[in-house]
C-alpha cells in the first residue's frame, strides 16, 4: 500500500461518459493484483472531501489504467483531468480476485462500468491457462467497451447490440445450452446485478466472486463505513475496504 | 523547542493526536504512517460487548464534510485486550483508549477491566452515545448526568481522564465546568454535530440511521467557537477537536485555548496529516522563535467583554 | 401542477423565499433578478432606530461557507417606511418584514408600527439577537422568553407571524412546539450557528466580534436535522433554511417536512438562485408527476422510531 | 450590471505570482468605467465558496483584462485557468473614479497589486487630455509591471529597481522638487499605504481618491459586508463595494 503523487500520461473516452485515465505509478502499478483498486484524491479543496474509489483496470509496466463512468461531482471533475495533471493516490487496495483454483472455464460477469477491473483479470487468467468467456451488459451499446477482453457476449437493455435484456438472462440462455463444467464466475456491477448473479450461481451451485462497490470514505479499514452483511459467523458485517471488494457469493447478503 | 505537554501525570511527546473513530486501533495504516510522529492515538470507542454496528448506509459526503452513523462499532473490550492492545503497545506514542458505553455500569466496567491493562495511557469517554436505560437520549446532553458519570470514573482510575464533549447543546462551557469540577484531567471536544441529507431519487435519508454525525472541515468554525467558549471557563487543559487537517487549522485552536488537538477525518483523506500537522505546528513555532509551543495556548489577541455574547447577523 | 401555498391567510406564489439580510430591501439586485419568479423576500432585520453595525472585518470565508458579523447593520423602521418599502410595494411577490430588536417593547413597537403600513404581507421575528436588558443573551435560547415574545406579538398583529428560531439550541423542537402553543403562525429556520475563525498571522480573530454567524452549504446537513426535527412536533408550517443553493437542496427540506424554503449565503454568489431552485423544484414536480409540489412535504421514506435519538458514531 | 460565463481568452504572467487574464466580455467591457470591478466565481464548487473581485485592468473592444496576485487559494485556482476555460463574472461593480475634474495633472500611485485599475484609468486621463505621472511601489523589481502606464517612477523596498523605500516617500520627493500645481492624485494599495497617501494629500490639501480593498460576499450591497468608516455625516459606515471602491480620501477613515 503506497500514498503517491502520480501523473496522468494518457486520457480516452471509450464509450458514452466513459473515460479512461493512465496514471505513471511505478510501485503502485507492481503491487497490483486484479480486483484491487485505488483511493484517488480528486483535487486539493475540501469538496469534494472525501477521495473515490476506482478499480485498477489495466497495468502496462509501470502505468495504471482506470475506467469511470461520470456520475456526479467527482467523476466529472476527473473527467476534466489533462494529460500531465497530477492525482493523488492511495492503492493497491484490498483483496485481489483468486485466480488460481481448480476450474478450467473463467466466466466474467460485467454490468455497466462493472467492467473496470476485468481487462487485468483477464491478461491474469490467461497467464493461469485458464479459457474465458465474458458476458457484458449495458443500458445501450453506446455505453459499452469491449476493449481488452475476449470471446465477448454481449446484452443491452434497448437491445441496441446483441441479446435484448441483462446480461444474467443472457448468462443463463449461455449456461443452459453450453452446460460448462468446472466453471467459475467472476462479477461486478451494480448491486441489483450481483444479487442476480450471485442467486443464479447458487442456484446452479457454481463458484462466483463478486467485485461490491459502495460508498467509501477511507479505504482502508479506518472509518468503518462500508459494510456489507455476511451470510455466516458471529460478526454481521465485513468491510467492503478490507476484507472485500471481493467476496465469495456464499458469502455476503445484498441488500 | 519544546514540543510535548502533559495531562496529570502522562506525557505526550506533541500536541497532535489521531481522534477516535478516525485511525482504528493503529494496526490498519502501519504501512503507511509512522505514529513515533504523533503525540497520541486515541482508538475506537470501546464497549464492553463487540458491537456491530449500524446497517449500510453508514457515511455520506457533504459540502466540506461528511455524516457518519457507524453505531459504534467496535471488537469490545475484551477482544481490544487481546488482539489490539497488544500491537499497541509497541508503538512509540501516548495511547488513549476511547470508551463508549449504554449505561452507568458498562462505562465503569469497561474502564475497570482497562485500566488493569498495561500499556495505556490515558482514558477518553465518549458521552455522546445513547443511553439506552434513558430510552436513548444521550447522557451527553444532560449536564448532571455527565457531571455525576466522570465522579464515578474518577473513582476507578489514577490514569488521565479526558471528557469528550458533545457540541450539540446550548451552552457547552456548562459541560465544561461540571465535569472539570467533578475530576476530569481534561476535556476533549468537539464530538460530531448531528446532521442529515437525504436522497431525492429514492426520498429516503442517505444514512440507515436518518441522522448522523457531521464532521470535517465544514464544522470547523463551530468548533472553534465551542472549544474557545470552554477553555474559557476551566483551567484543565483542553483538547481541540473538529475539521483540523492542516497546521494552520490546529493552531487556530491552540490560540483560542485548546493544549493539544485531534485529527479525525483528515485521516481519511490521508492517514499521516496528524504527523504533518504536527511537524507544521513544530515549524510553524521555529519561525516566530517561540521555545514551547505551549505559548501559543490561548494566546489569542481579542477582547473578550467582545465576545460570545455578541451580535453577529 | 400547483405551486403556491399558504400562511394563514396569505398566499406565496411558490415555496422558495429569499433569507433575511441575505437579499437587501430588494432594489439592491433590481438589473439581476425578476423577483416575480420568488415565492416571497425576507427583508434584512428592522429595528427601531437605524443600526451602523459592526466594525470590520465583518465577514470570513470558510470551506463550503461563511462566518458573518453584520451586526444587523439596518436603516431602521422609519427610514424602512419611507425609503423602501414604496419599492417593495411595486414588486409581484409577497413580502415579508423581518423584525430584531433588543428589547420586548422594543419587538414591540417595531412590529405595531408596521402593521399599519400598506404592503406588508407577513412578519417574521429574528429572535437569536441579543437581549440588551438580559444582558446580550439571546432571547432565541430561552425557551420560555421565546414563548412569551410570540405571544405578546400575536396579540398585535393579524398578519402572518413567523417565529424564527435559532439552531444554537439542545433541543430546537421544545423551541417550536412552545411558539406554535403561543400562537405563531409558522417558524423558519435556521439561523446562523455560532461559529469563528482565527488570523493565525495576527493570531487575532476575523472577526471583529470574536465570533460571528456560520452560513453556506457547510451548515446544510446541521439545517436539515433541525427541520426535520421541528417538523416531527409541529402542525403550523415549517420554512426550512440553511445552505440552500440548488432544487435539490430544497427538496430535501421538503421532504423533511419543510413548506417553503429560504435561501440565503447563495444569494451572494448568484442573486438569481431562488428563482432557479423554485423552477427547479417546479421542473422535479413535473418530472415525478406530481400536481402540487406540496406532496414533497413531509414524504420522506423514513421509520421514525430510528431517528433523532440513534447513535450516529 | 450583468452576470455571465465569459471565455478566457488569452493569460500571461506579467511578474513574479502576477498574472493577466483577458475575458471576451461583450456587453461588460462596453459598459466598464476605470476603477469599477468585477466579482468573479473562480469555480463550481462550493469551496472557495465565495466569488472573488477583481478590478478591471484594461478595456480591448470587447475583451476585459485582470491583473492579479496569488495570494491564496482563490487566485491560486485562477491562476491555474487556461485559455478556453469559462469564468462567470458579475460587473461592472462599483463608482468608477472622477476623470473629470479642474486638475491639469493626474498622479497615479499604486502600491503592489494596486497597479491593476491604472492601465484603464490612464487611457480615460489622457483622452481628458490630463498630464500623467505614475508612482509605483513593489517588494521587488521581479513584482512589478509598469505595463501600460506612463511616466512611470519606481519604488522598491528592496531598492532592486529605482527609489528604495515607499512609493509614499518618493511620491513626497517628487512633490517637494517639481512643487506641481493643480493635481490629482489617484491611489489604489494595499491599506497602510493607503492611509501614508491619505495623510500625505491631507497634508498638502491635494485632491486625492482611493480605491480599496477588503473583504467581500456579494459585492452588490445585499450582505453590508464591507464597511469603511465614514470621516462625517450621520451613517458611521459607508458599504466599498457600491459606494466606492474608489472615495475622496477626505471621506473615509482608513483603520
Ligand atoms: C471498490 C470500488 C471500486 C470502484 N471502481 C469503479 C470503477 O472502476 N469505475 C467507476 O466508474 N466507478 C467505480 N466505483 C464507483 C465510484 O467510486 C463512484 O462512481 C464514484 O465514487 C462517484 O463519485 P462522484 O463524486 O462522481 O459521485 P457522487 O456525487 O459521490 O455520487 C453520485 C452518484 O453516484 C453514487 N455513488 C457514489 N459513490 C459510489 C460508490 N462508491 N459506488 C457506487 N455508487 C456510488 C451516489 O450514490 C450517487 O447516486 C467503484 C467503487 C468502489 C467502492
Ligand atoms: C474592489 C476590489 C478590487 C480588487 N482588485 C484586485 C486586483 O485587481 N488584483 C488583485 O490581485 N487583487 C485584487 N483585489 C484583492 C483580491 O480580491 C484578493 O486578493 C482575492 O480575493 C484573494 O483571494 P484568495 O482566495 O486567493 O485569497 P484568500 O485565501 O481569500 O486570502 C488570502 C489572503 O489574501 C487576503 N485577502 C482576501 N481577500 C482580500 C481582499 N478582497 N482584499 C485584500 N486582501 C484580501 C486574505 O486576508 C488573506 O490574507 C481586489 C479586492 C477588492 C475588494
Ligand atoms: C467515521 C467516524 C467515526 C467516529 N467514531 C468515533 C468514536 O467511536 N468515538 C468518538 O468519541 N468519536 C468518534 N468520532 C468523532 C471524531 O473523533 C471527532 O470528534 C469528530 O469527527 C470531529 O473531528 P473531525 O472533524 O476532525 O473528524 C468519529 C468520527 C467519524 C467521522
Ligand atoms: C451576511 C448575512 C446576514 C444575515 N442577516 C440576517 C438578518 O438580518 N436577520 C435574520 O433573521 N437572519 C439573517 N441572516 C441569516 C440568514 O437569513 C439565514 O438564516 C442563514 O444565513 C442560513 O441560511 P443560508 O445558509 O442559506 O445563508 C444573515 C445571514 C448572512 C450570511
Ligand atoms: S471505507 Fe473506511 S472502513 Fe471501509
Ligand atoms: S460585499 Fe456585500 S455589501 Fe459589500
Amino acid at each position: 500500500m503506497r500514498l503517491q503523487d502520480v501523473r496522468i500520461v494518457s486520457r480516452e473516452q471509450r464509450a458514452e461518459g466513459l473515460f479512461a485515465l493512465s496514471l505513471d505509478a511505478r510501485e503502485i502499478a507492481r503491487m497490483t493484483r486484479p480486483g484491487q483498486f485505488l483511493n484517488i484524491r480528486i483535487d486539493h479543496e475540501t469538496s469534494p472531501l472525501l477521495r473515490r474509489p476506482f478499480s485498477v483496470s489495466r497495468v502496462e509496466g509501470d502505468t495504471l489504467e482506470i475506467l469511470f463512468n461520470v456520475v456526479g461531482r467527482g467523476t466529472e471533475i476527473l473527467a476534466g483531468k489533462r494529460v500531465g495533471d497530477e492525482l493523488n493516490i492511495l492503492g493497491p487496495l484490498g483483496v485481489p480476485f483468486r485466480v488460481e483454483g481448480e476450474y478450467d472455464l473463467a466466466v466474467i460477469v460485467a454490468g455497466g462500468l462493472g467492467v473496470a477491473p476485468f481487462p487485468l483479470l483477464t491478461g491474469a487468467l490467461r497467464k493461469g491457462r485458464k479459457k474465458v468467456q465474458s458476458f457484458l451488459g449495458a443500458r445501450t451499446a453506446a455505453h459499452l467497451t469491449e476493449k481488452y477482453l475476449v470471446n465477448v457476449h454481449v446484452a443491452t437493455d434497448d437491445g441496441s447490440l446483441g441479446f435484448r435484456g441483462t446480461v444474467v438472462q443472457l448468462l443463463e440462455e449461455f449456461w443452459n445450452t453450453e452446460k460448462p463444467a468446472k466453471a467459475k464466475i467472476f462479477g461486478c456491477g451494480p448491486t441489483r446485478m450481483m444479487k442476480a448473479l450471485s442467486d443464479f450461481a447458487g442456484s446452479k451451485d457454481i463458484e462466483c466472486e463478486l467485485s461490491l462497490e459502495g460508498e467509501m470514505a477511507c479505504g482502508i479499514g479506518i472509518c468503518q463505513g462500508c459494510p456489507v452483511e455476511r451470510a455466516s459467523g458471529e460478526k454481521k458485517y465485513s468491510l467492503v475496504c478490507v476484507e472485500g471488494p471481493t467476496f465469495n457469493s456464499r458469502d455476503v447478503i445484498l441488500g | 523547542m519544546k514540543t510535548a505537554f502533559s495531562i496529570r501525570n502522562v506525557e505526550f511527546k506533541n500536541r497532535v493526536l489521531v481522534a477516535s473513530g478516525t485511525f482504528g486501533y493503529g494496526d490498519e495504516v502501519k504501512e503507511l504512517v509512522d505514529v513515533a510522529g504523533l503525540g497520541g492515538i486515541v482508538t475506537k470507542s470501546l464497549s464492553w460487548k463487540p458491537r456491530d454496528g449500524n446497517p449500510p448506509r453508514r457515511i455520506a459526503e457533504t459540502p466540506s464534510g461528511m455524516l457518519n452513523s457507524i453505531g459504534l462499532a467496535n471488537v469490545g473490550v475484551h477482544a481490544f485486550i487481546e488482539k489490539k492492545l497488544p500491537y499497541l503497545r509497541t508503538l512509540d506514542t501516548t495511547i488513549v483508549v476511547n470508551i463508549a458505553a449504554s449505561s452507568f455500569d458498562e462505562y465503569c466496567d469497561v474502564l475497570r477491566l482497562l485500566d488493569e491493562q498495561e500499556g495505556i495511557d490515558a482514558f477518553e469517554i465518549n458521552v455522546s452515545c445513547p443511553n439506552v436505560k434513558e430510552g436513548g437520549l444521550s447522557f451527553g446532553a444532560d449536564c448532571s448526568k455527565t457531571a455525576e458519570m466522570t465522579a464515578r470514573l474518577r473513582a476507578l482510575t489514577e490514569k488521565p481522564l479526558i471528557i469528550k464533549l458533545t457540541p450539540n447543546v446550548t451552552h457547552v462551557s456548562e459541560f465544561a465546568k461540571a465535569v472539570e469540577d467533578s475530576g476530569a484531567d481534561a476535556i476533549s471536544l468537539i464530538n460530531t454535530l448531528i446532521g442529515m441529507a437525504v436522497d431525492i431519487k429514492t426520498r429516503k435519508p442517505k444514512l440507515s440511521t436518518v441522522t448522523g454525525g457531521l464532521s470535517g472541515p465544514a464544522i470547523r468554525p463551530i468548533a472553534l467557537a465551542k472549544v474557545y467558549e470552554a477553555a474559557q471557563v476551566v483551567d484543565i487543559p483542553v483538547i481541540g477537536i473538529g475539521g483540523i487537517s492542516s497546521a494552520e487549522d490546529a493552531i487556530e485552536f491552540l490560540l483560542v485555548g485548546a493544549s493539544a488537538v485531534q485529527v479525525g477525518t483528515a485521516n481519511f483523506i490521508d492517514p499521516t496529516t496528524g504527523v504533518q500537522v504536527a511537524q507544521g505546528i513544530e515549524a510553524y513555532c521555529r519561525q516566530s522563535g517561540l521555545k514551547d509551543a505551549g505559548e501559543l495556548v490561548g494566546a489569542l489577541d481579542a477582547n473578550v467583554e467582545f465576545s460570545v455574547l455578541q451580535s453577529w447577523l
